[in-house]
């Protein structure tokens, strides 16, 4: 299995865990990612306007270059995800939005949104599957109580994402259930860490983290783990709590033995 | 009953909302994570930008709180979508020359070390054009 | 000598259930609309043969229309279905044989939609009355 | 050679005001054939149809022509008139002279003008008309049920107490229906069980009723008057004529892990069970999927203890044919289910509940004995929020619910709300509502009361999300009057769920080729005058399977359902229409186009001995139509490539005699 992989820009600076173990994993688990040649930022967050192009020119972009090398695109990070997968569909389904940035792209062949597009938790899920993954365990995480940590990003919108139900998700419960630990029923896993509004209110940010660690806690958590760098974050400085917040990626190469 | 403006009809255009199909009936305000942090909400959003008063809407800081979550979006029954018109009435404000929310040159003194460069990008576009 | 003004000939097929009840919620509501168009009731826009609008054209009509009852609400199901496709059919071939595509048209009209009848009988008038009169068809013989 | 009369009315002045009514008679008394012509102030009033009836002895008239009204108003009354001179009606045209010609009109010339070609198109249709006939056709004197809720009930007693026979299938164990799991009804509080169960007696004890429980309908053929219909009796593994009721095998069940339906899964029931105490049929049912016995011949206990003999573990799935003159669908409704609205937390949170399940939880012969206690802990609450819409009114686009009101739920959460205050003074309780619609009689009274008398908190607002915070449940929600965001902590939350048509109904409308909407409502004739009736004939509608309605409004309707199929009924014969297509047996070449267009089923092709050359005999294929199923929409005679079919009252011929003489 191999795939064209978009790290972004944060996985290659603050958020190396999450990448550098994603990798790792990836090749205990027999699939490869082919780093995007010359990939750009994604713009760390999707422009919802439909007057909007610009914006999202470098998502099509690599969108574009993994169509050409006739792959899937695999992100790990839930923003790029996020930007990346409703930008694909803006392609698809708004002949303007299509026209306009085809238009100035001045492709060879137009770019209709042709592209799939997966995390790498979808990659675990549909194509290695978790059952594969529980028998490559070579240290199951027994007695580990975990929360996992959606955010927004991953879920929302739910019918543009097609990720897992994004009220109910069960996609990283049973990722926790693979590598052997015990996942945490919480209401908050699905609430927002405060996002890029910490830059200029830090409160807000406090109190949204606040919310989400404490009701991590109070469940019995003693891990949270997320797929966005954002969210690690918010939640770590912002989240006034002791709780260790870490990558899913990191807990699979600790379950894998590959850390 | 409103008095469409030239205003109103950018929002409604660059946001591709359809306000009318609101019901009034709140569930994107019960559902906001920055209701606290709000002057108006998102049902409010929805029915000022009906009524075409986006001058009150543009003026609000609450077009700077909208953590862009999408819950509002994904639980609305009538598919509303309120968070696009938060964004179009922003980008409505920050697209005119110097109504810059945050220029790039504040960003070095709110920075802390750990801060992912996500975080101020994201900012950075939803703040300034 | 008066130069008499140019009146098309306009026959329309009307579904009992729905048009036919429009065109009578027209004349209820005294809404008027050209006296060229004359009314012929069928239960069903289904029933018209694309025959009988071939025969109007022979015989001299400038322009048919079709009305039946909107898709979805027709009082036998699907009847007006099959109008549709049928008519976009013949449509084509009178294209083919040079009458305007203007010439021939498929509405829609409900039992309570008598300004939408009078309304699309005004229009289809003057699309037709633009046109002019019809000679592509016509069989000479049955010229006085 | 048709002798024609033809008559103008003046309608006063309606159109001899516009239309020179005098100058159209005078005309068109010199078209061929007609032999009489005259034009009367009002032509549908007594002395007008006097006048046409002296005309037809005098003039020994074949045919007529009224011009006057739209044929929407009078044609039935100067067909009337023909045939009361013993011509027969069908040889009755109409020209539209008011709503057609005067009423839209100014100029009089013109006016006039057009009166006499639509005149003209009328005598040359009349000139082509053939007496016609209505077929008639025999009825079965006998009604189906499909549903044995209260609205299958109801129907069902009320056709019964007419005289006529009806049967009831309804495919679980007992009929009943929703109804019987309701604990209490709005407006008046009185216990659903206490005025549903003596009907569910009357019905099982009518002698003209029969009741087919656990039992589906397989297949429906025919058409009014002649339904024959088969009935799959589904094997209850329990003889119905010899179970006594007595419920001693449900007691001595080993296997007691079967989700209990009807205390919504809050309890379990045996392999073997009575649904409840009031069941009809008060017989046993074995669940196959449990049953330890027909699942690996392991057990056998119920069969031991029944004293009457009734197990039979070998018993099978039976067909039954029937036949019936009318068919009602009174297949009702389900809860959708909640689990979509996770946001809600149902599914997740055992203490978030729909509200059927806040019904068997109030109910004193559900899994609590009546006492209001939350699933989780088995503890009293004492904050219960209700949340309204959950599903209903939602856009067309929404995957997750319903673009209708569901009607119901304003109510019964106002009775819920009233009930638990009443109850448990202690409890605070909230409703979330976008709209409180309470339009019925002493309905809103009702909902003042929750709120005057009962102190129920009605928030306008909606809930966003509810999620688990250690034993209790956090409810954040808007409060839209306030402009406030609230943050609830609730012991319980209740969700008014959307209600959807039952699964079945479906495929229940296409075996019965009824329509039905979007939605899977079965659609009515007509939504005002005819609401009770499909459009297909001989097939009613009772309940909720037509839309959304609470039990007053379902009785009402199952009542108004039942005076329509007695209407069936009591006729010995039906009249068909006699304007329906016939095939040209000479003409026809066997190819099924109309076949397949008909959307009533009514051609059928036979093999048919014709005369062939020098004294053979060829077999051929060729259409027929049945005049009892033809509606006459005309839609076979266009697919006819040989020109076999045709329309009787519009043929070929007639239409084109028309076109003729509106273009000449």
């Amino acid at each position: 299995m191999k795939f064209s992989y978009y790290p972004g820009c944060t996985l290659k600076t603050k958020g190396k865990d999450l990448d550098r173990y994603g990798r790792l994993c990836a090749e205990a688990l027999g699939f490869t990612l082919q780093e995007l040649p010359d990939w750009q930022c994604c713009g760390a967050v999707y422009p919802m306007a439909k007057d909007e192009i610009a914006t999202k020119l470098s998502a099509v972009r690599a969108l574009v270059s993994t169509r050409d090398a006739g792959e899937e695109l695999v992100t790990l990070c839930s923003a790029c995800h996020n930007v990346i997968k409703q930008v694909n569909n803006d392609m698809k389904t708004d002949a303007d939005i299509a026209l306009r940035v085809n238009n100035y792209l001045g492709l060879e062949t137009p770019y209709h949104g042709e592209t799939n597009v997966l995390h790498y938790l979808e990659v675990l899920r549909d194509r290695v599957g978790f059952d594969n993954i529980k028998a490559a365990v070579k240290n199951p995480l027994t007695g580990r109580k975990i929360a996992a940590y959606y955010g927004c990003l991953l879920l929302r919108p739910g019918k543009v994402m097609q990720f897992d139900d994004p009220e109910n998700p069960t996609i990283l419960e049973d990722f926790i259930r693979a590598i052997g630990a015990q996942p945490v029923a919480w209401g908050m896993r699905n609430e927002c860490c405060g996002g890029y509004v910490a830059v200029e209110d830090k409160t807000q940010a406090q109190k949204r983290s606040g919310i989400v660690m404490e009701d991590a806690a109070s469940n019995g958590a003693d891990t949270v783990i997320t797929a966005c760098p954002l969210c690690l974050y918010n939640l770590q400085k912002n989240g006034g709590s002791t709780l260790p917040v870490v990558y899913f990626t990191e807990l699979l190469a600790e379950a894998l033995g590959v850390k | 009953m409103s008095h469409s403006n030239h205003a109103t009809e950018q929002v409604l255009r660059s946001s591709g909302v359809d306000v009318r199909k609101c019901m009034r009936c709140g569930k994107c305000t019960a559902t906001c994570p920055a209701f606290d942090e709000m002057e108006y909400h998102p049902h409010q959003f929805v029915y000022m930008v009906e009524k075409g008063e986006i001058e009150k809407l543009a003026a609000s800081p609450s077009i700077y709180k909208c953590l862009s979550c999408f819950a509002c979006v994904d639980r609305c029954p009538r598919g509303v979508e309120p968070a696009k018109l938060v964004e179009a009435v922003r980008l409505s404000v920050i697209r005119k020359q110097g109504q810059n929310h945050m220029s790039p040159d504040a960003i070095p003194a709110l920075l802390d070390e750990d801060m992912p460069q996500q975080l101020f990008v994201t900012a950075l576009r939803k703040y300034s054009k | 000598m008066q130069v008499t003004e140019y009146k098309p000939k306009i026959v329309a097929f009307c579904c009992n259930w729905c048009s036919y009840a429009g065109a009578d919620g027209a004349g209820s509501a005294r809404l008027s609309y050209p006296e060229e168009v004359k009314i012929i009731r069928v239960p069903c826009s289904c029933r018209v043969n694309p025959m009988f609008i071939l025969r109007a054209f022979q015989r001299g009509a400038d322009g048919v229309i079709i009305a039946g009852c909107h898709p979805g609400d027709c009082h036998y199901t699907s009847g007006n279905y099959f109008t549709r496709r049928r008519m976009a059919l013949l449509f084509s071939m009178l294209d083919y044989l040079g009458i305007e595509r203007e010439r021939t048209r498929v509405e829609w009209i409900s039992a309570a939609e008598g300004a939408k009848f009078s309304k699309t009988m005004t229009e289809f008038c003057a699309t037709v009355a633009a046109l002019g009169e019809n000679k592509r068809l016509e069989d000479l013989r049955c010229k006085k | 050679m048709q002798r024609i009369g033809v008559f103008i009315c003046h309608c006063g002045t309606n159109i001899a005001g516009t239309v020179d009514v005098k100058a159209v008679a005078e005309a068109l008394s010199h078209e061929a054939g007609v032999v009489f012509s005259t034009d009367y102030q009002y032509m549908c009033s007594e002395s007008g149809q006097q006048l046409m009836r002296e005309a037809i002895r005098e003039h020994r008239l074949t045919g007529i022509v009224v011009g006057s009204c739209s044929p929407r108003m009078h044609e039935a009354t100067f067909r009337k008139a023909a045939a009361a001179e013993g011509l027969n009606s069908y040889m009755v045209e109409i020209a539209n002279l008011r709503e057609h010609v005067s009423w839209i009109h100014k100029d009089m010339k013109e006016a006039t003008e057009k009166a006499i070609i639509l005149g003209r198109a009328a005598i040359a249709k009349v000139h082509l008309n053939a007496p016609l006939q209505a077929g008639e056709s025999p009825v079965t004197k006998r009604a189906l049920v499909i549903g044995g809720g209260i609205a299958g009930i109801q129907t069902a007693l009320d056709i019964a107490e007419a005289g006529f026979e009806v049967d009831i299938v309804e495919k679980s164990p007992t009929i009943g229906g929703k109804m019987a799991q309701l604990d209490k009804t709005f407006p008046t509080l009185d216990c659903a069980a206490c005025i549903l169960t003596p009907k569910m007696v009357d019905a099982a004890q009518h002698e003209k009723i029969t009741i087919y429980a656990y039992s589906e309908l397989e297949a429906v053929k025919g058409y009014i008057g002649n339904f024959k219909a088969q009935i799959r009796r589904k094997a209850r593994f329990v003889d119905e004529t010899k179970c006594t009721g007595c419920g001693i095998c449900t007691e001595k069940c080993p296997m007691k892990k079967a989700p209990n339906e009807f205390n919504m899964g809050f309890d379990k029931r045996g392999a073997v069970y009575i649904p409840f105490a009031q069941a009809v049929p008060k017989v046993a049912t074995i669940d196959a999927d449990y049953c330890l016995m027909l699942k690996n011949g392991k057990c056998g206990i119920c069969s031991k203890v029944c004293g009457a003999g009734a197990i039979d573990y070998k018993q099978q799935d039976e067909i039954i044919e029937r036949e019936y003159g009318a068919i009602v669908a009174a297949t009702g409704f389900n809860p959708i289910d909640a689990k979509v609205y996770g946001e809600y937390g149902y599914g997740t949170c055992p203490d978030v509940v729909t509200s059927l399940e806040l019904e068997r939880l109030m109910n004193a012969a559900g899994p609590t004995n009546g006492t209001l206690l939350r699933p989780s802990d088995k503890e009293h609450p004492h904050t219960v929020v209700f949340v309204q819409c959950v599903g209903s009114r939602c856009t067309e686009t929404d995957e997750r619910g319903k673009p209708y009101c569901s009607k119901i739920c304003c109510m019964y959460t106002a009775k819920h709300a009233m009930l638990i205050r009443e109850k448990y003074p202690d409890t605070d309780v909230y409703v979330f509502y976008i709209d409180v619609r309470t339009p019925g009689k002493n309905f809103d009274e009702f909902y003042r009361r929750a709120v005057e008398q009962y102190g129920v908190h009605y928030i306008k607002g909606m809930v966003g999300k509810v999620t688990q915070n250690g034993k209790q449940l956090r409810v954040q929600a808007s409060d839209l009057l306030a402009g406030e965001q609230l943050h609830i902590n609730a012991d319980l939350v209740v969700l008014a769920t959307a209600i959807e048509p039952d699964k079945t109904a479906r495929s229940i409308g296409t075996m019965l080729t009824a329509s039905m909407d979007t939605n899977d409502f079965f659609t009515e004739a007509h939504p005002k005058l005819r609401p009770v009736e499909s459009p297909t004939a001989g097939i009613f509608l009772s309940g909720v399977c037509q839309g959304p309605k609470d039990i007053p409004e379902t009785v009402s309707q199952a009542s108004a359902c039942a005076a329509k199929v007695i209407g069936v009924l009591a006729k010995d014969k039906l009249t068909c229409n006699p304007c329906v297509a016939s095939s040209d047996e000479l003409l026809c070449n066997g190819c099924s186009s109309c076949e397949k267009v008909c959307p009533y089923g009514a051609i059928t092709y036979t093999d048919k001995e014709f005369r062939g050359p020098n004294r053979t005999t060829l077999i051929r294929r060729v259409a027929s139509v049945n005049p009892a199923v033809c509606q006459g929409c005309g839609a076979c005679t266009v697919a006819c490539p040989s020109g076999a079919m045709d329309l009787k009252g519009f043929t070929n011929k007639q239409i084109m005699a028309e076109v003729d003489a509106i273009c000449k």
